[in-house]
């Protein structure tokens, strides 16, 4: 992987960080001072007070989006149907993970806006463009952001080339080569994307490899999973598969 | 966890240790900063230990005066059991970690870092112990803003040439003072150089 | 309080140039991270080299693996100043009950051990992630994990350290055949257990920055333990 | 011996009714038994020299010494039982460093001396103690000025030109004596301090011995140190060569 | 906290102009003479210059009471060894006295303190113990809030042996140029000169003192 693009991720998530930390609840007086050492009792954020992962990977003429189903607050799961992943295009889809509240109000605000465009404009939106309708959108709000970390998976309209980019919560867009992750674990998405994703996959190997990774890594974190929806889009169609996951 | 102890008074800046054929070379230079106030121009910080061991220091001077005290009385011991055994630099180097661990233990820390350098049966060693106790073994160190600033230099001149020989390595030590003068703003142009 | 007021207004010079009290952590985090995985007659465990603070690396060859004995290999990652005192006691210990007992202690002895001397540290504790690896009595692989303040845990395949939440679930999936359908369940071999903790320190070293240089592998069977060595990047 | 079956010997905390204390006077016999130790104070510096008895051949050699280094600056030989000596050795060592370490330099000869014979001395009070069955010699260089002391069992203490301990004091003595010790550098110091060994040393009662000779001057540059081995093989030389030369004229005078 | 004690913390500080040199028969001190109490001069022909032994004196900054304490037990110390050894402490040795007490309790004392004198061995001797403990050896040192005005004068003006009649000059040119931009010193500039014989000292007072540029 280039340089400027793994330090283009350092950056995204060095400022979501700063943020978090300026926002965080404070419902636990942990032992703060401790500087790097003692994030192991992190503080609460509010990004991942809801829980859930995502994660949206390239192939061969075809990308694939995914997402966990569950919805709950904190610890306690509400809902294991609980949709975080939006078609915004007929090639595209835009997922939400963060504060549950936020992924809702931020599609309705989003679509309003996409909608707008594609009257204005008469044509559907390239998932490019719309990456960067998504990050104005979140910029406007630097210093009271919305607590969602933007995931685009889609295929260009013209020529279907597949386009993959996540942002963080106040909009600066990482458009990698390969895949991107997002929510409560993406520690553990890297690691299972890092070795699992290869170049030109087809989309049945893509969705094998995005459900192994997705799943994987919700079972190591205690706020993702519950289920696991995955969308592959290609050319001439898009599948929606439901998977079935550990409940615990 | 994080709480507040006494600050350093006088401090030394970067020690900068290199390996090089048959030996091993530490340079520092000897200004002895009282904040920002270059107050003490005449601090060397780099002390001949015995025949087979070089420690240079960093960090408050004064932490470095008293522990300089306590090896030299070490080393006089040492010469008057007079059975031809001496002070070893991994036996120096692991108990200088033992000790500022136990400091760093008692929340009680000696503000500085050591590099210590030698001959022991044969091998050049070259090590160094920060003030929590942190040590390790490398074959070049830089403490300080050493570290950002010099420790690539080295690193850079070793790769193009893993055998220098004791000029090569001096000049190249004296080079890393050189560009740490230029960008650290605690430095000084006298050096001392083992 | 006098000695704090005075302090404050006295440095000479001081308004500038003062130095003042310091605060002082008593905690590094030198990051690098463990894998160990154990067959039915073999454990094998792996560390990177990288000791590094922050954004400096200290050095590019620090083995974070320790040898206890010709059954039991500890990995240690985290406040280095912490590994450096753990192990030398650890190893006294070690050599106390060879004297005592005429025999090396056994890995879920030493597990047991490791596990008393972190909690021994309860309010001060030591800031490592510890993965023991070694031979049962049985001579049967196995794993110990622990936390910062010695709850141990035993397992077949355990990723620990900075990049501990990278590999975790890869190994789940790789090793323990989580989430997989329709896959012969076979023990695992040496062979494939280097090869897979090959692949996951590689992606550990793309992602995290405290984990790179290269790998020390550390294979124990019955016949001793083995050393192997692989390059990772070094950015 | 007149102190024996009185009862006034017992203990080092008594008196005899005519004012001696029979403990310090054994200890001091105890002395007396051992080989002997000389030092000698030249114009730029100090020579010890020691007769150190082997008794026998199954021992390993240079074991034992009986010279010892207190400080970079300060020597010390000793007399007497040898481990009585090493506790004295260690002491002095202690004392030295306490003081460098309180004020930052040397400890000056005139205070150790003073320390370590008040220490030697408070053994010889107590009845729970005994004393020290040695005598030492502690010999430095301080600001290009020779400084050397003996203190014995009891606690006594002087500064000499040249001293003489153990089994041959008296023929050492008489040896010292006719050297011009002011005179002369450490490197003639050495030679005679051999032969005087050498021509006091009993061949009859006691075979063998080792020879230690150490120097600390302006040619050790004030450090305390055993003489290098080719002007220990020189003075030996001329030790023995000096034995020769005396066995001769004996014969001839007969 | 009772309502006196902020008079008696700042009455007790003393912010100072300090200073020593040596010269090839002895040295020179020398001092300011405030005392402050906030803005106010509590004293104002205070003598910092304080007798350690008879050919070693200390300049004391810091703390009042803490130095005073330091330099009476450091006294107290080479007087016992005076009366033990028979000989005069040297100037080094006071020096070292100085920096182990100031270095073990560097967490409860403000002191910093340079000291000079005279001995045998090493003639005329200049050490620096500033706070925190370490010790060196200067043939020039300054010391206290005033010497900050003045590193430039004194690394201008310095030159290697200087006779005494020029260090005293020197020092008390220094001294002055300190204590006309420092408001915490001020008052008389008092000088010791310590030679073999003894010390000898002056009190240069506000109408002698010289004059520089005041604009």
């Amino acid at each position: 992987m280039p340089d400027s693009e793994m330090v283009n991720h350092k950056i995204s998530s060095v400022t979501n960080k700063n943020c978090v930390r300026d926002i965080c609840l404070a419902s636990h007086d942990v032992i703060t001072d401790a500087g790097p050492l003692l994030t192991i009792s992190e503080k609460i954020s509010i990004l991942s007070y809801n829980g859930g992962a995502m994660v949206a990977m390239k192939g061969k003429e075809c990308v694939a989006i995914a997402a966990d189903k569950r919805f709950g607050i904190q610890a306690q799961t509400l809902s294991t149907n609980f949709e975080k992943m939006f078609q915004m295009g007929p090639r595209m889809y835009l997922g939400l993970p963060g504060l549950a509240t936020d992924t809702q109000t931020c599609h309705s605000k989003l679509r309003f806006r996409l909608n707008l465009y594609e009257l204005k404009e008469n044509r559907h939106i390239h998932p490019k463009t719309f990456a960067a309708m998504v990050s104005n959108f979140l910029y406007e709000r630097r210093f009271g952001p919305y607590f969602v970390e933007p995931v685009i998976a889609g295929l260009d309209p013209v020529n279907f080339t597949p386009y993959v980019c996540n942002m963080d919560l106040i909009g600066c867009i990482n458009e990698p080569e390969d895949f991107v992750v997002g929510g409560t674990c993406s520690e553990q998405l890297y690691g299972m994307c890092e070795v699992l994703w290869e170049p030109d996959l087809s989309p049945d190997d893509l969705f094998e490899k995005i459900s192994q990774a997705l799943v994987n890594a919700c079972d190591r974190d205690a706020i993702s999973g519950w289920g696991a929806v995955v969308h592959i889009i290609e050319r001439d169609k898009i599948t929606t598969r439901h998977l079935k996951t550990r409940m615990d | 966890m994080c709480t507040f102890s006494r600050a350093p008074i006088t401090t030394g800046t970067s020690v900068l240790g290199i390996k090089f054929d048959g030996g091993v070379a530490i340079a520092a230079d000897i200004l002895g900063s009282y904040g920002s106030l270059a107050r003490f121009r005449d601090c060397p910080r780099i002390i001949k230990v015995n025949k087979n061991i070089i420690l240079g220091a960093g960090g408050d001077y004064a932490d470095y005066q008293y522990l300089k005290d306590i090896i030299e009385q070490k080393i006089i011991d040492d010469e008057c059991q007079d059975d031809g055994f001496h002070l070893k630099p991994k036996s120096l180097h692991c108990w200088l970690t033992r000790v500022l661990y136990n400091r760093r233990s008692k929340f009680d820390p000696f503000w500085t870092n050591f590099i210590v350098g030698g001959i022991q049966d044969g091998e050049t060693f070259l090590g160094t112990v920060d003030k929590l106790g942190t040590a390790y073994e490398d074959m070049h160190i830089a403490t300080g803003y050493g570290a950002y600033i010099a420790l690539p230099l080295m690193r850079d001149a070793l790769e193009k040439n893993p055998d220098l020989d004791m000029r090569q390595a001096q000049e190249l030590l004296v080079k890393c003072l050189e560009v740490l003068y230029y960008r650290d703003a605690r430095s000084f142009p006298k050096v001392s150089l083992i | 309080m006098v000695s704090t007021m005075q302090s404050v207004c006295d440095v000479p010079a001081i308004h500038n140039a003062g130095p003042k009290a310091a605060s002082f952590n008593p905690y590094a985090d030198n990051g690098g991270s463990i894998v160990a995985i154990a067959g039915n007659d073999f454990a094998i465990i792996a560390s990177d080299t990288r000791l590094s603070s922050g954004f400096s690396v200290y050095t590019r060859e620090q083995s974070k693996l320790f040898k206890l004995s010709d059954t039991t290999v500890l990995g240690a990652t985290g406040c280095w100043c912490d590994t450096l005192t753990l192990t030398r006691i650890l190893e006294a210990r070690m050599q106390m009950y060879l004297h005592e007992h005429q025999k090396c202690m056994s890995t879920a002895a030493v597990a047991q051990m490791l596990s008393t001397m972190m909690y021994y540290k309860r309010f001060f504790p030591y800031y490592i992630s510890n993965i023991l690896a070694g031979l049962d009595d049985e001579g049967k692989g196995c794993i110990y994990s622990y936390d910062v303040i010695g709850h141990c845990e035993k397992a077949k395949f355990r990723a620990g350290g900075s990049a501990g939440a990278l590999l975790q679930p890869l190994l789940d999936n790789q090793i323990g055949l989580k989430n997989m359908e329709n896959v012969d369940v076979q023990t695992i071999n040496v062979e494939k257990a280097l090869a897979v903790i090959k692949d996951v320190f590689i992606s550990a070293a793309e992602r995290d920055i405290y984990t790179g240089d290269s790998i020390l592998i550390k294979v124990i069977t019955k016949d001793g333990i083995r050393d192997e060595n692989f390059p990772l990047r070094r950015d | 011996m007149s102190s024996i079956g009185t009862g006034y010997d017992l203990s080092a905390s008594q008196f005899s009714p005519d004012g001696r204390v029979f403990q310090v006077e054994y200890a001091q016999k105890a002395v007396e038994n051992s080989g002997t130790i000389i030092g000698l104070r030249g114009k730029d510096g100090v020579v010890l020299a020691v007769e150190k008895l082997v008794t026998s051949k199954l021992y390993e050699p240079g074991a034992n010494t009986r010279i010892f280094n207190i400080d970079r600056h300060v020597g010390m030989a000793v007399s007497g039982l040898i481990s009585d000596a090493r506790q004295i050795v260690e002491t002095a060592k202690i004392e030295a460093s306490n003081y460098r370490a309180q004020y930052g330099t040397a400890i000056p000869l005139k205070y150790l001396n003073d320390r370590v014979s008040m220490y030697m001395h408070a053994y010889t009070l107590y009845s729970a103690v005994r004393p020290f069955g040695c005598s030492v010699i502690a010999g430095s260089y301080e600001v290009d000025t020779p400084v050397m002391y003996m203190i014995d069992p009891s606690g006594v203490s002087y500064g000499y030109y040249g001293c003489a301990v153990g089994k041959a004091k008296q023929a050492a003595k008489t040896e010292i004596e006719k050297l011009k010790l002011q005179d002369l550098s450490c490197r003639e110091l050495v030679k005679e301090a051999a032969r005087i060994i050498y021509v006091v040393h009993d061949e009859l009662k006691d075979k063998q011995f080792e020879l230690e000779l150490s120097w600390v001057g302006a040619v050790t540059d004030g450090l305390h140190e055993r003489v290098p081995a080719d002007v220990y093989q020189e003075a030996e030389k001329f030790a023995k060569a000096a034995m020769a030369d005396d066995s001769d004229s004996d014969t001839e005078d007969m | 906290m009772g309502p006196n004690i902020t008079t008696f913390v700042m009455f007790g500080f003393v912010q100072t102009s300090i200073m020593a040199v040596e010269f090839d028969k002895g040295v020179v001190v020398g001092a300011d003479s405030r005392t402050t109490t906030g803005a106010y001069i509590a004293n104002r022909v205070t003598d910092k210059l304080t007798k350690v032994t008879d050919k070693i004196y200390c300049c004391r900054s810091g703390s009042a009471a803490d130095t005073q304490a330091i330099a009476d037990i450091v006294s107290y110390h080479l007087d016992f060894y005076e009366n033990e050894t028979g000989e005069p402490p040297r100037v080094e040795m006071a020096a070292n006295v100085f920096r182990e007490l100031c270095y073990n309790y560097r967490d409860s004392l403000t002191a910093g303190i340079i000291v000079a004198g005279w001995d045998k061995r090493k003639g005329g001797q200049v050490y620096t113990v500033p706070i925190g403990g370490m010790c060196v050896r200067q043939s020039i040192s300054i010391g206290g809030s005033g010497s900050t005005y003045v590193y430039g004068f004194v690394d201008a003006n310095y030159k290697v042996g200087m006779k005494k009649e020029e260090c005293l000059s020197f020092v008390t040119n220094t001294l002055a140029l300190a204590m006309s931009r420092d408001g915490s010193s001020g008052g008389v500039v008092r000088l010791g000169c310590i030679t073999e014989a003894g010390v000898d000292r002056h009190v240069i007072t506000g109408g002698d003192l010289p004059r520089f540029y005041e604009g």
